[in-house]
This record gives C-alpha cells, structure tokens and sequence, in this order.
C-alpha cells in the first residue's frame, strides 16, 4: 500500500465524513424544511412546492453530462447566483436543480440553461438522465464506454427528456460490465460478455489470489491447476456463464472482448413502491454489438419499447406494469424484439418464472 | 448544446477539433469521441476539449488520447492499484494505465471520491471551492455523483493525492468510502424540498456516516455495505434495490385527508380518473368509491405511495411517521440482484435519541454479518445463506408478519418444541 | 415378488386400461354431449345444466364417507335405479351425483339420500367433501388416520356443506403424513412430524437399500455408518426437517411418534385459474396435537378460519384471495392464529417470500 | 346419518355397539371408533361396522381391532409388501400387519386399484357387478375414489387376488398403477356435464390410458407420472398441482357473447355487481365498462374462466378449442409443492389423428425424462434441475413466452452465438 506521507504535512485530518448540508439550505427551504405541503409541474422541467406557510419555492431542473468539468460546475454556479442567491442541488439522475422562491426567475433562468447547452426537463412524466457507470474513462474492467452510450442514447431521446408525454416516469440506466453499478431501471442497457474468459497463465499466479478468484465464481466452473509448473485456474467452459466475476477478482481471466462483449436490454426494473411491489428488470434483447462511437443498435431497441409504452401505456403504468397488462406476448409483438430462449431463466430461482398457471396469451 | 452548436461555434463549453478557429490544438485528433460531440445532448466529450485546451494538462490530453484508442480497440486499458491517504485505507480508486508505454500522459488517473452532503444539496461557495481545489491538484474532471452518492474527482497523480485532500479536509470535504466497509450514501430531496418526507433523512444521514465514519475509511468487513435514505416509499434513491440498508421513511395511522382538496381535484378530473387512476390502482384495493367521493381502509393500506402522489394537494402521510428499515439490497452478483427485504416494519425517528437506538441496532446487524458472512458475501446474502429467521434471532429482532409475503409453503422445517 | 399363478387359470388378462364410459352415461348426456349451454344451482346440492337443445339434466350431489362398503354402493345404486334411469358419477371430492332430465325426481330424491345419511349439498358456495387419505386403515406410513379427522371436521362443517353461504367454493383436504396425498386446498390439514426419525439399526442393513435412503433426503441429513459392524445410516439431527421422506424409503427410519408427530393447518392454496393464478399454500398453525378419535383442536383451528372467511370475505374471493387483500397481519388477528419463525420461509426458494417491499401493514 | 341415527337406530347403515338391539355382536367392542359413530356426517365406522356384522367376515373384525389399537396408540401398524397378478408388476398396494400376534385377523389387507371409467360416471350394472365381485372375494370395503381416480378396493388376502381380478377384468375393470410408471389418470365431468369444456377430455383420458396401459401394469421409469385431464382452466380434477401431465381445455379465440343475456345479467343484478364481481375481478384488466355494458379485449384475456363462471348464460368459450399441456406438478417430497407449468399453449383436441399426436408428443417427452432423470425424480424436478430451456430443446418444443411468467432476471446464461 502507497500511503503518502510527506513529513512537511501540516494539516491534521479531521473524519468529518459527509459535507454538512445545512448552509447549503436556501433560506426558504429551512422556514418550510419538513412542512411542505403539496407540490405542482407547472411546466416541463419546473417544481412549485407550496408550503403550509403559504411560500412557495420554484425548482428548475436541467440535464447535465454526468462527466462533468469544474469549467461546467463553475457555469452552474453562476446561474445558482444569478437567481438562486446561490443555492443549488442535484438530483440522484445527475440532473442539476435551481431553487428559488420568485417565480419571475424561472423563465431567464431556463433561456440561460438552455443557452448553456443545459437542456431544461426530466420531472414528471418524462425520460430523466440516464443513471450510468465509468466505462473506459476511469474503470479497470468494463468492455463499453458507458457514458458515449448514453450521449448517444440521450440524444435521440432529447425531446423526451423536454416534455411530459410518458405514461408515468421513465428511468434509464447503462453498465458498462454486467455487475451493473448503474442499478436497475425500466429500461436498462448493460454489458453482456458471451464467452468464457481467457486465462492469462503467465500472469495469474502472480497477481491474483487463486481461492479468491475461485469463490468468486457464482457456478463453481473455476478450478486449480498447474500450467508450465506454476499454479494457475482454469474454467470449465461447459459451466462457465460468462459473467465476469471472476475478471473483477482475477485481472489474469480476461473476460472483455472486442467482439464477444455484447449489450443487452432489460426492461420493467422499479424501485418505487407505488402501485406494485419494486421488480426486478427482464432481459428482452441480446447479443447487441459494442459498437462505438453511436452504439445506434442500442438507441434504436430503447427507441422501440419507448415508443410502444408511450403509445399503450395507461396514466400512472410504469414500464414493467404495462407490460403486465398487456402481457410478454404483445410487448413482443409491438417492439418487434424476439423472445428466445436464453431469456428463459436458467438460475437460482428460475422455477419462480415458470408459468404455473393454464393463463396464456394468444 | 443545441444541436448546431457543437458544429459551427467555439463557444467555451462546446468548442470542437473539426471546426478550426481556436487556432493550434493542445489535443490530438479523437476522431472517433469527436462523434460524441453532435447532437442535442450535453456531451462530456466536448466539455474535456475544453477543459484541456484551457488547462493544457498533459494529464487530459492523454486520457482523451487512451479513451480514442479504446473506442478503436473496445477494450479498456486501466487496472487498478492502492493509493491512499494518511491513516485512511480507502477512498482513492487507483488507475495506471496498462497502454503507459503508448500514451505516457495518463501513466496515472486515480479518482477521489468525496462525499457530499446528504440530499445533494450545495450552495455555490462550496462548490466553487471543491473546483479550485480540484483544478489545482488534478485534472478538473468530476463526476456529479457517482451511483453511491460520490462527488468523483476524477484524474489525479498519486503525488497529489495527500495534499489534495489536506486541502478539501480543510474545508470539510472528507473522503468517500471504497473496499470492503461502510460506503458512501444517498439520500433524496428528503424534508427540505419534498412534502412526502416521513422523517429527517438529511439529518440521519449526516449521523450515520459520521457515525460509522471510521469503518468507512478504514474497511475491515467481510465486503461492502450501503446505507441509502429514501424520505417515503417512492423511494426516490434506489434504495431496495441499491442498498444493503434501506433507510425508507413511513407512518403507522390514516393517511391525512384534506376534504375540500379531494372534492376539488374530483370536480376538475372527475369520477372516472378517481376511479381508473387512483382507486383501481390501489394495490390492496384499500380505497373504495362512495358516493361519488373516496374511502380509504386505513387497515388495508399498504403505504405504497399511490394515492398520495396522485393527489398531493389532498393527501399526505399520516401524522405518526418514523422508518421502515429493509436489508439486502444488492445487484448481480452471484445471487442475481436481489431487492432489499422488510427487517424493521417500523421505527421511530425524531429525536437524537432515536437516531442513536437505530445505530446501535446497526452495529448489531453489521456485528452479526461480521460473524457469520463470507469473504465478499453482501449482507442480504448471508440472510439468504444463514435463514431470515436465524437473522432475526441472531440480532434479536422480533419476528414480524410484515417481513414476508407469506408464510411458507413447505413443510421443511424443525422447530424447537 | 408374489407373482400369483394359478395352473388352473382360465381367463386371460385384457389389459383394457380405464373402464369405458359411454354405456355409463344416462341418454340425456349422450344427446347433449359437448352442448351443454349454462347451469344454474336452483337449491343447495342441486344443478341444473341446460343444453343447446334445450333439455335440461338436474343433478343431486351428496356426501359419502368416501371410506365405502358394498352395502353403502348398493344403496347409491337403489337411489339410481329409481329416479336416475341408472345413472350416477362420483365427484373427485368423494360426492355422488344423481343425473337427470326428470325435475320432479329432485325433491323426492334429496328426501331419501338424507333419510339414509348422505347430506345432501356440497355445490355452489359451500364447504364441500374434504379430500383426504388412508391413515391407520390402510397405509405403511401415516402417523393419523385421515378418515377419523375428516368425519371430525364435517360433523362441525355439516351445515357449511348444505348451504351456500361462503365468498366461494371451499376445498379442504387432510393428509396423514407430509407427502400430503390429499393434496392443497383453501384450508389444509397435514400432518407435521417434528423430531429426526430413529433408526432401528438391527433392521436397517436388511431391509433397506442404503443408498436409495440417503438420497431420499432434501437436506443430505443422511450419512451411512456402521453400527455394531453393521451397515447402517446416521442422521444429522441438526440438519434434518423432520419431513419424513427417508421413512418411505426406509422403515427402519421411524418417523411416526405417539406424542411427536402433530398437525399442521394450511391455508389458500387454490388450483383453478380462475381469476389469479393458482397458489400453493401457506401454513398459519403447527404443533397441533394428533388426538383421536376427535381431533377437537384441530377442527377448531379449521372453524376459526372458516369463520372468519366467511365474514370477510367478498363475492368470488377464495381463501387465499381474501387472504391477499385484507393481508396475512389481520388474517391472524382475526382467526386468532400466531405467526410465529418457524413460519418463515427457510426452504429453497425462500428469499421470494421475503417482503421485497416497503409495503408494510399495521 | 342424522344427528339421532347413530345413537338410537339400528339402521342398516348407521349400527352401533353401544346401543345394542342387534343381538350377539360379531365385532369386539372398539369404543374409540365408536366416537366417530356421533355427529351428522355420514360416519366410515357405521359403514364398516354395518358390513362386518352383516357379512362376518373375520377379515373385518381384524381390521377394526387393528384401527381401534391405532387410535390407542397412536401409531400405524401396516408394512408393505409386493404382491401383483399375473403378467402385471404394479396395481395391488400389499399390506401385512406388523402386530398379527396381537391381531391375527387381519394378517392381510391388501388393496386392488381398479381404473374407473373417465369422468368416474357410472351405470349401476356396473357398480353392482363391482361390488358383487368384490364382496365374493374381498372385504366388501372401497373407497370411491382414492385421490389418484382409483377405485380402491380395500382388504383381501393374496390368495384371492389372482381370481378376484381375472372376474373383474372379465367384466371390462382392469387394474391401475402404482410404482414407478403410468399412474391412473382423473378427468372432470367433461362435456358430459359441463358447458365450459373445451376438449373431449373423456376421450382422450380412455385413449392415453389405453395407449401407456403396458407402462401402467409394469412400471419401468424413474418414478411415477400422472396424467389429469380438466375440460377447462377451472381445472375441477386439480390438474396443475396433482399431474405430471395436466391436460387443460382453453380456446384461441374470443369469449362467445350471448349480448342478450348479458343485458339480462346486468338487469338483474345491477352495474356495481357487474363492476364489483366481473370487470374487477378480471386478471389483466381485459374487461371494461362501456355505457353500462362490458367490452372484452380479447388480446388481454388470459382465459381465466373467471368472467365465464360468473355468468354461464352469458358467457361461453370461444369457439376454437383445444388443450394446453402443463407439466410437473407434484406435491411436497424434496422440492416442495411444485405447480405444473405451462409448456403448450395450444394444441387442437377433436379427432382420432390430434389423439395420435399427444401421445407421440408424450412419448418423446417421457424418453426425455427416461434418459435425463435421476431415481425417484418427477418430471417436473427434472425439469427445474436440468433446466426448462434444455428440456425443450431436448424434446424439440418451441420455446414460448407463455411458458414463462416473465424473461429471466439475471444475466448468468452463456448463449450458443
Ligand atoms: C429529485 C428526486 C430526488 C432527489 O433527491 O434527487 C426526485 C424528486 C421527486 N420525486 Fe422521485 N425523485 C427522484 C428520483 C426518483 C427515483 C430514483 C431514480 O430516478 O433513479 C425513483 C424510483 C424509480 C423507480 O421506481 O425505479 C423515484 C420515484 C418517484 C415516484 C414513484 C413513481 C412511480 O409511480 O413508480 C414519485 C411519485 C410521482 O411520480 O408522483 C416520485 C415523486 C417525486 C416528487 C414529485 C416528490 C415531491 O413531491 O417533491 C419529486 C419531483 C418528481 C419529478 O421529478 O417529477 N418519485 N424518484 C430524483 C429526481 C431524479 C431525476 O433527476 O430524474
Ligand atoms: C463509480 C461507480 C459507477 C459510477 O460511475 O457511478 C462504480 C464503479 C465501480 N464499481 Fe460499482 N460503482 C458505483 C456504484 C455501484 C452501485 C450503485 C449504487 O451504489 O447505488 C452498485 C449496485 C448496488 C450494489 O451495491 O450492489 C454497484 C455494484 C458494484 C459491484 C457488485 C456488487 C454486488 O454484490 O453485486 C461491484 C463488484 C465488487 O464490489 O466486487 C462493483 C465494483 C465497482 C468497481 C470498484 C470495479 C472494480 O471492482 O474494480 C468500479 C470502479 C470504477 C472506477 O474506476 O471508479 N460495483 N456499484 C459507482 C460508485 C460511485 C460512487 O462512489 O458514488
Ligand atoms: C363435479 C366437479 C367435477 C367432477 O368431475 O368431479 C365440479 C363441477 C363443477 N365445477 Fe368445479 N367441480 C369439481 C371440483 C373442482 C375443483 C377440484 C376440487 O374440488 O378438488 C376445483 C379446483 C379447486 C381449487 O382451485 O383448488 C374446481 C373449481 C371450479 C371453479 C373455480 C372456482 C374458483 O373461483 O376458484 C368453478 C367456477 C365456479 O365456481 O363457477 C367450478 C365450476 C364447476 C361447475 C359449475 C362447472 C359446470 O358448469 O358444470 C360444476 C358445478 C360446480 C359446483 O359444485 O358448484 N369449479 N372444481 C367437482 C366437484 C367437487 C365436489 O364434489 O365438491
Ligand atoms: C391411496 C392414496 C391416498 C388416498 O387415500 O386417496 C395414496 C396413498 C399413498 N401414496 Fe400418494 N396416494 C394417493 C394419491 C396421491 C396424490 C394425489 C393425486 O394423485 O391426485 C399425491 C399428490 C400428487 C403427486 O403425485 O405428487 C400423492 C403423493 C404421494 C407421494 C409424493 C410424491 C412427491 O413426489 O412428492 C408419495 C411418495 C412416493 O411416491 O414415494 C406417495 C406415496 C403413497 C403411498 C404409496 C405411501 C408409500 O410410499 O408407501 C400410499 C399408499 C397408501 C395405501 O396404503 O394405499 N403419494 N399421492 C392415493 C392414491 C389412490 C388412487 O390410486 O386413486
Ligand atoms: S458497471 Fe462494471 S465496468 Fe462499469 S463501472 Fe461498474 S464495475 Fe466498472
Ligand atoms: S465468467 Fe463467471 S461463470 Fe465464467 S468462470 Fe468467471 S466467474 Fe465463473
Ligand atoms: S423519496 Fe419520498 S420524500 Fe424523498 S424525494 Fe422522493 S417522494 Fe420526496
Ligand atoms: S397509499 Fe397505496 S395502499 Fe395506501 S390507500 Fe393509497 S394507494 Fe392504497
Ligand atoms: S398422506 Fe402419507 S400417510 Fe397418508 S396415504 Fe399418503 S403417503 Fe400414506
Ligand atoms: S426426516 Fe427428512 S430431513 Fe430428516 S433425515 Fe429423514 S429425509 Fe432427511
Ligand atoms: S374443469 Fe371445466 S369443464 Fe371440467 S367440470 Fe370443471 S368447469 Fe367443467
Ligand atoms: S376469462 Fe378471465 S382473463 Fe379472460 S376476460 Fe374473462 S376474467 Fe378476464
């Protein structure tokens, strides 16, 4: 371990965990901090919270690349003095908020946003930032560069993320190893590798710890054994379900493939506890080239269930909910994606999928 | 960004190789990221170009130029390593680059991460310190957040490292958690700018962090464990799903109901949306028309959310409000992303004193995975291996209904009588 | 094997399969076969099936003991010959159906049955026949008598099987042993063992085959050893869920207990696909003890549920749909049930009965 | 069997000891069972006790010290055995009694499993010459039916079980299973009785039968497999959770509306009830109100039955019939209660040809699970343990969304691309 300990250091460090939040309250919100009332979209992009004292406080939220710079945080800020005495938030999609209490503001404040580049939306019924994941700018094991996707993704979405015309919020998300750090979402696009790893015997014994690397493995498909007399791991290919976890322990299991590390798509993830119970997300697609710089494979099967949901789903029905109305068969049907079967769950719990039931769809 | 933009003007966020006018170019050609510059979306690409040809850090040149060759290869090329801070053992991710002997600018790449106040919430003194700060020791690039909650500095020599965050320390930045301990948490808007906020999650977050501040720097457990506080069960950070302890705020009585705001919303949306969208979308079918108005079964209200979000102005949460603690949350990893499950239905969480009882509950959860989890076994999963009822005894929590959908449906059972 | 092989032999063996059935059924059915229209329960233990043609058939559903003689068949068939044309079925609840096209004959029909002891019911929104299985009388492995329990049961259920006042249909079933060949039901009552079997070491290595016993086991409790230079098995008593699958395979591994081997009441499963899926059940009461001849804890675990359901049930709700509505906190409290750790779901597929969900009922 | 009969009357059904009027008694005294003489319900003990004191078979006498001894002791007293008719290996169930030097009477008591006619319809020629045979050469006592669809004809010595079956198959009965191999099938009323059947299950029950008769009488596989066969999704032989094969009626088509018999439903019961206990109830939301009347999208219907059941006149299957086969439902040994789970949605069931064609269909699959599956394993685990996707592959089915309730939720498959 490099523990950096230069002997002229003059500071002593103070644990203070988490920045404290309470000067960063704009006034408002600490006289109304716990006695909100109720809440209004009066426009795309726009919160009116109303408080039981009567005040009111305006929120205008705006898209940002996630990968941001101090030169773009420096802008933000400048627009949070302009017309927010200096208070702004971000939201848990990487969307930047303004708080202010005058209405007047709101309207130059979204001209300048928009100006900025910053497009103004992502509340209410709409498609919000894409929650995603480093890719090749900053992590050691991802076979696709998460945030090129989703620029890409973002851009044909545009208009979506501007206006309120979906069913109920739609939430994104991108992984650029199927580990998934960016969670599951209604519609989620996350790396699928598709073959085993290659095993780097030069390496492995001396960078990984070998028990390590095998409890790693969710199949059991990791073994020891001795290539050219030094210990190494070999993997029972007819096992293996290419996962990648072992890669995470073992940088010498080689999982990432230029050609073999594919997407997939998965669909009806919900965290909320509206309506339905939170559900895990479906796979509906697969074997979707890595295909940078515009991944357009990836954008155009997004673009196909977004654009069925917003046609067929009803007032409040999230992704997954609609799909439960209208069933497996027709969400097919009107993606044009093909149900086959490796979606066919094959793990721990896969019975619980089975149709138990004589219910069936024509 | 408007869509022309990346194209024709060298605006300072949206400036562009292929369109000449900045004269001599700091950065080489990133043809293949130059196609992230078009269209209508904010592009990261275009805000680095900037950002290097402003700072001209040798550092940004070169991690544009490896990310170049990664969207040609599609492959990455950073493996990690350990670097920290003094008495710290996490909360710097290491990046060496495995192509050092092809492009040496980006030899190193590490990231700080920082925790930010709980919500999210920032004024712009702040922030515009965290900027020079960052300027100064490392690239200027950030991440605002990371998926755990993190502010990302990302892209600093290992050389800079201690005197970087001496400075943030200063200013009361502290580093986020990373390795097998305490992480980095979330929490929503919370009461500061929501109106169905159930109990002080800013509040508890900043507690809990604090709190468990030196297992977070100092990771000693058998692997990870996330704390996220959501102020209602909308459950706006992901955190059944996101986290092993999901702070989730609730209330026990009626929801409160403000008559003439129900009358009204009827009159302008009328009785078929009462019933198509709120009533029919009950989950337990706990509302029921009458008379032309809405009935709510208090009883058979599951606190699901729905009614309220539908009709703010009518409805909020009752008036005894307190937590839901759920556990396990976790995504793919060898059990497949499992959902946090109901541990504690309900708890109080107003005074100090609370906050305390809930640590103290915490430890014991974390005292017991500590004793009885794998290496690299997340905490829902050793409830899974071990048996939810073994848990429960285990920490001494009492068995509670709310903590299943059902009983069983298998007689595979010993008991103790 | 016993195979009996008389010399004096004379028929040889048609291995005709199932009995044919088109001479069993009355003219009326032949005439209307597959056209049948509608039905209506004009009364209690009454159908009314109206053809296409326009005929009409009643049938008169009665209650057996199931545990039959030849005196109590013959009688059935007198009842037949006179109102019937000859012509009955049994229901796969154990009832007996009188078929036919005469509306006159019901009444004077229902008037005997009940004079000679069959209840005259079991259709409609009722409680009918229980399902059950051979107990003492019969089988090599039960630890109740099935038969005794039920005749227990029906003695408090006889008017809940000749009205109509249920939500809707009530099915029970009760079985002897764990294997439960009475099958789910809205209301189940199994037996629960709860202590590992003992091992009769000096009989196991003769009568059983080792290997099938120890994979017998769900939980691999089984280990084999040898006792007293003896081949014999072990258990692993830590291990073992008293489920009673090795004493099938084994009987040297006695599982049955006076005092320790004791009911289990289960609820909601439901089989048809009417509405929502089909359901297994769920257990709401063990520890009950096997006490004969009556079973008087048993019969009144089972009255408070029904009586309960009853209450608060709705139109078309089935035990496990009423369940599902009001929630399982207030089906205990209203029944007077406990729910207690040892109903938490430990088994394979456990971590789907945990509340994946902030939905929460107090 | 009213309240009063067993206690006062000497009925020939209702007899008892305790009430003497019957002279000598042929029994001994069982004052346990007598307790189950008492109540309303028709009481199993009178029955016995009515046949052994008319018939005096020792046998009789045996069987009931041995049932009294049970309720004393709590404990069963039956050992198994094996004991089958000529050319057959399966279909009598042999029972010794364990305690014959206490209770010599009823050394013997096996039982003969006697296939029923589908549908368990019956003329009383029939049922006479059943039990004629029966009392010639067994105990007189029977069980209409055994949970499987069985006539079980309970106690006789194995001496007789050779002549008393050559009778009974001479007048068209034959055994049924037991072992590992075909079992005795149950199918509901059918359209003999029922207006919602979609398939001539009765048919097609005497055909599979007849067609796995050889695997019935000699079982040969890993364990057994129960075939069932319901008209309809109601299911009434409890299909899904009691057959390896469940054979379930459905249609293709949309629901047939009699709109004049609707209106008189309404009419008659009203728009709530139509709301309340039709469109409610529905699974999918498939039907909805329209100007008072009901709208069915027949794209959303599951074919549930609900709204079928709920109004008859109304409301029939559509008119493109056929079965669904769903397969692995068994009770409780090793995995838990397993549901049967959909594997052909649709398959046409009219003429002598579609027959031939399950039953090929059937004979692939029972190879598959001959060769794939391990000892005392249904087909239903074998499926869960090799995998569902590998059984259709290996039986050559078409994959099917119906098949599953949803795609998979993790990503841990490796794909053949
Ligand atoms: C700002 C933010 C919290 C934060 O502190 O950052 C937030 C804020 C609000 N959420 Fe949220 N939610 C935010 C992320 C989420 C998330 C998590 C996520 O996006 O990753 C969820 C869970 C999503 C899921 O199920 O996977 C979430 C599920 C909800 C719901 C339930 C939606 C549903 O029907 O399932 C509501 C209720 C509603 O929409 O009325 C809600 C409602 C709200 C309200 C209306 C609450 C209020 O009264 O102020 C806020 C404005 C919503 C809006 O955007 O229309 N919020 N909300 C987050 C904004 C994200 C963004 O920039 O797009
Ligand atoms: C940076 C970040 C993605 C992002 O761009 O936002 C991230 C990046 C990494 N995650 Fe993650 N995870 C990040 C949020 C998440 C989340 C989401 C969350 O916390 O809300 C999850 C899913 C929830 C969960 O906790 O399960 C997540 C689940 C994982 C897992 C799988 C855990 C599992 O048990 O399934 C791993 C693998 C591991 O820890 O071995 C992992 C591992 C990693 C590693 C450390 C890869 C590795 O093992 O070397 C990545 C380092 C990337 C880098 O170079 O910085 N990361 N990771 C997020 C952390 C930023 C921050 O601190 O704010
Ligand atoms: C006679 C019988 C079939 C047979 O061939 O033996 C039968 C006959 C009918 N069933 Fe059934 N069902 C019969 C056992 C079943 C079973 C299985 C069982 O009881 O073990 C079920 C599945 C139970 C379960 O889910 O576990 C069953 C679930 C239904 C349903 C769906 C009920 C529901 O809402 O879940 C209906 C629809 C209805 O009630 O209108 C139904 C409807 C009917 C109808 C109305 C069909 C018709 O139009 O003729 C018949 C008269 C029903 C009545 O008793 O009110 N039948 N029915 C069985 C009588 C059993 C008895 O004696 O009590
Ligand atoms: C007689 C009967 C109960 C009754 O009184 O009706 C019965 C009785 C026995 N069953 Fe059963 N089962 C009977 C229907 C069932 C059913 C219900 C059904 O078929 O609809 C089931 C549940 C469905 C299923 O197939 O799983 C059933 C599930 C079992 C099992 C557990 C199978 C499993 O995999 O979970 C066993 C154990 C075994 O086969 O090893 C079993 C084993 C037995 C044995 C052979 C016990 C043994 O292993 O020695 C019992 C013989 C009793 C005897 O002395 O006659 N019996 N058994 C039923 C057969 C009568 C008939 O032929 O008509
Ligand atoms: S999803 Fe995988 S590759 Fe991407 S940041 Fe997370 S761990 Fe790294
Ligand atoms: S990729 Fe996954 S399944 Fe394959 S060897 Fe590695 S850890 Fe095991
Ligand atoms: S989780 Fe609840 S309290 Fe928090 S922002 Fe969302 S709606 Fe408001
Ligand atoms: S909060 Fe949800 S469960 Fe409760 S009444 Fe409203 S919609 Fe129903
Ligand atoms: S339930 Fe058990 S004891 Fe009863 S008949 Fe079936 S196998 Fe025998
Ligand atoms: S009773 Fe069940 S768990 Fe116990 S040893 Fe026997 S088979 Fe195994
Ligand atoms: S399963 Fe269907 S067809 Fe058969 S009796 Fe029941 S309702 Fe009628
Ligand atoms: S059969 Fe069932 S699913 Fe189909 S319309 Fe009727 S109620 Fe709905």
């Amino acid at each position: 371990m490099n523990i950096m300990s230069s002997p002229e250091r003059t500071w002593k460090t103070i644990e203070s965990g988490p920045h404290t939040y309470k000067e960063a309250l704009h006034p408002v919100v600490i006289n109304n901090y716990g006695k909100w009332k109720y809440h209004e979209i009066p426009r795309p992009g726009v919160l009116k919270h109303v408080g039981e004292s009567g005040d009111t406080l305006f929120t205008v939220r705006a898209g940002t690349p996630r990968q941001d710079t101090v030169d773009m945080v420096r802008q933000l800020c400048d627009i949070a003095d302009r017309y927010c005495d200096g208070h702004l938030r971000f939201t848990v999609r990487n969307n930047v908020e303004f708080l202010t209490p005058n209405g007047e503001n709101v309207e130059p404040m979204i001209r300048d946003l928009e100006a900025m580049g910053f497009p103004v939306g992502g509340a209410g019924n709409c498609v919000s930032s894409v929650s995603h994941t480093q890719g090749w700018l900053h992590c050691d094991i991802p076979a696709t560069d998460a945030s090129g996707v989703v620029k890409s993704m973002m851009d044909t979405l545009y208009n979506e993320f501007k206006h309120m015309e979906m069913p109920n919020k739609v939430r994104l998300s991108t992984s650029c190893c199927s580990i998934n750090c960016g969670g599951q979402a209604d519609i989620a696009v996350v790396v699928k590798h598709t073959r085993p790893p290659r095993i780097n015997h030069d390496h492995l014994s001396m960078i990984c710890e070998l028990p390590k690397a095998v409890a790693r493995c969710p199949v059991a498909a990791i073994r020891p054994t001795v290539v050219n007399g030094k210990r190494s791991l070999m993997v029972d290919e007819a096992k293996c379900i290419c996962c990648g976890a072992c890669f995470g322990a073992c940088p010498a299991m080689e999982i990432n493939h230029p050609e073999h590390s594919k997407f997939a798509i998965w669909v009806g993830g919900k965290n909320s506890n509206a309506r339905s119970k939170p559900s895990t997300m479906s796979i509906v697609a697969h074997n979707l080239p890595n295909n940078p710089p515009r991944w357009p494979e990836v954008t155009d099967a997004v673009g196909r269930i977004l654009t069925a949901y917003k046609a067929g789903g009803r007032p409040w029905e999230r992704v997954g909910e609609w799909i439960n109305r209208i069933g497996w068969k027709r969400f097919f049907e009107e993606t044009g994606l093909t149900f086959d079967e490796d979606m066919i769950d094959s793990y721990r719990h896969a019975r619980t999928t089975f149709n138990q039931s004589a219910h069936v769809r024509f | 960004m408007e869509e022309n933009k990346g194209a024709s003007a060298c605006g300072s966020h949206g400036c562009s190789h292929s369109n000449g006018g900045c004269g001599e170019k700091f950065l080489n050609p990133t043809p293949m990221l130059d196609e992230l510059e078009k269209g209508p979306w904010p592009s990261f690409v275009s805000g680095f170009k900037t950002l290097a040809e402003r700072t001209k850090k040798p550092m940004l040149r070169g991690v544009m130029d490896q990310l170049e060759y990664s969207y040609n290869t599609k492959m990455g090329y950073w493996k990690g390593g350990l670097v920290t801070v003094d008495g710290y053992g996490a909360g710097v991710i290491t990046r060496y680059s495995m192509i050092k002997d092809k492009i040496p600018e980006a030899a190193e790449f590490h990231t700080m991460r920082i925790q930010p106040p709980p919500g999210l919430h920032y004024n712009t003194a702040m922030l515009r310190e965290l900027c020079d700060i960052w300027e100064e020791y490392g690239s200027g690039m950030l991440t605002l957040h990371g998926q755990t909650g993190d502010i990302m500095l990302q892209g600093i020599d290992e050389a800079n490292v201690q005197e970087c965050f001496d400075k943030l320390n200063e200013k009361g930045w502290d580093l986020g958690g990373a390795g097998a301990g305490m992480r980095t948490a979330v929490s929503c808007a919370g009461p500061a700018r929501c109106e169905q906020a159930c109990y002080d999650n800013l509040e508890l977050h900043l507690h809990a962090l604090r709190h468990f501040v030196g297992q977070l720097h100092r990771p000693e457990w058998n692997y990870k464990i996330k704390f996220k506080f959501s102020g209602c069960p909308n459950d706006c950070t992901n955190a059944i799903m996101r986290s092993d302890l999901a702070v989730i705020g609730t209330w026990k009585d009626a929801i409160q109901v403000d008559e003439v705001a129900v009358k009204e919303w009827i009159e302008e949306k009328g009785v078929d949306a009462l019933v198509n969208q709120v009533i029919n979308l009950c989950p337990t079918r706990a509302i029921s028309l009458e008379d032309g108005g809405m009935k709510i079964d208090t009883r058979d209200c599951v606190r699901c959310m729905h009614c309220l979000n539908a009709m703010p102005k009518a409805l909020s949460p009752g008036k005894e409000r307190g937590i839901s603690l759920l556990m396990g949350g976790k995504n793919t990893l060898k059990v497949g992303v499992n959902m946090g499950s109901l541990i504690i239905p309900f708890m109080k969480m107003e005074t100090e004193e609370d906050r305390e009882k809930f640590m103290e509950l915490v430890e014991e959860i974390i005292d017991w995975w500590d004793d009885n989890g794998l290496d690299h076994e997340r905490i829902g999963e050793t409830i899974e291996r071990v048996g939810l009822r073994q848990f429960l005894d285990g920490v001494g929590l009492d068995v509670d209904i709310n903590q299943v959908s059902r009983p069983r449906d298998n007689p595979y059972f010993k008991a103790k009588y």
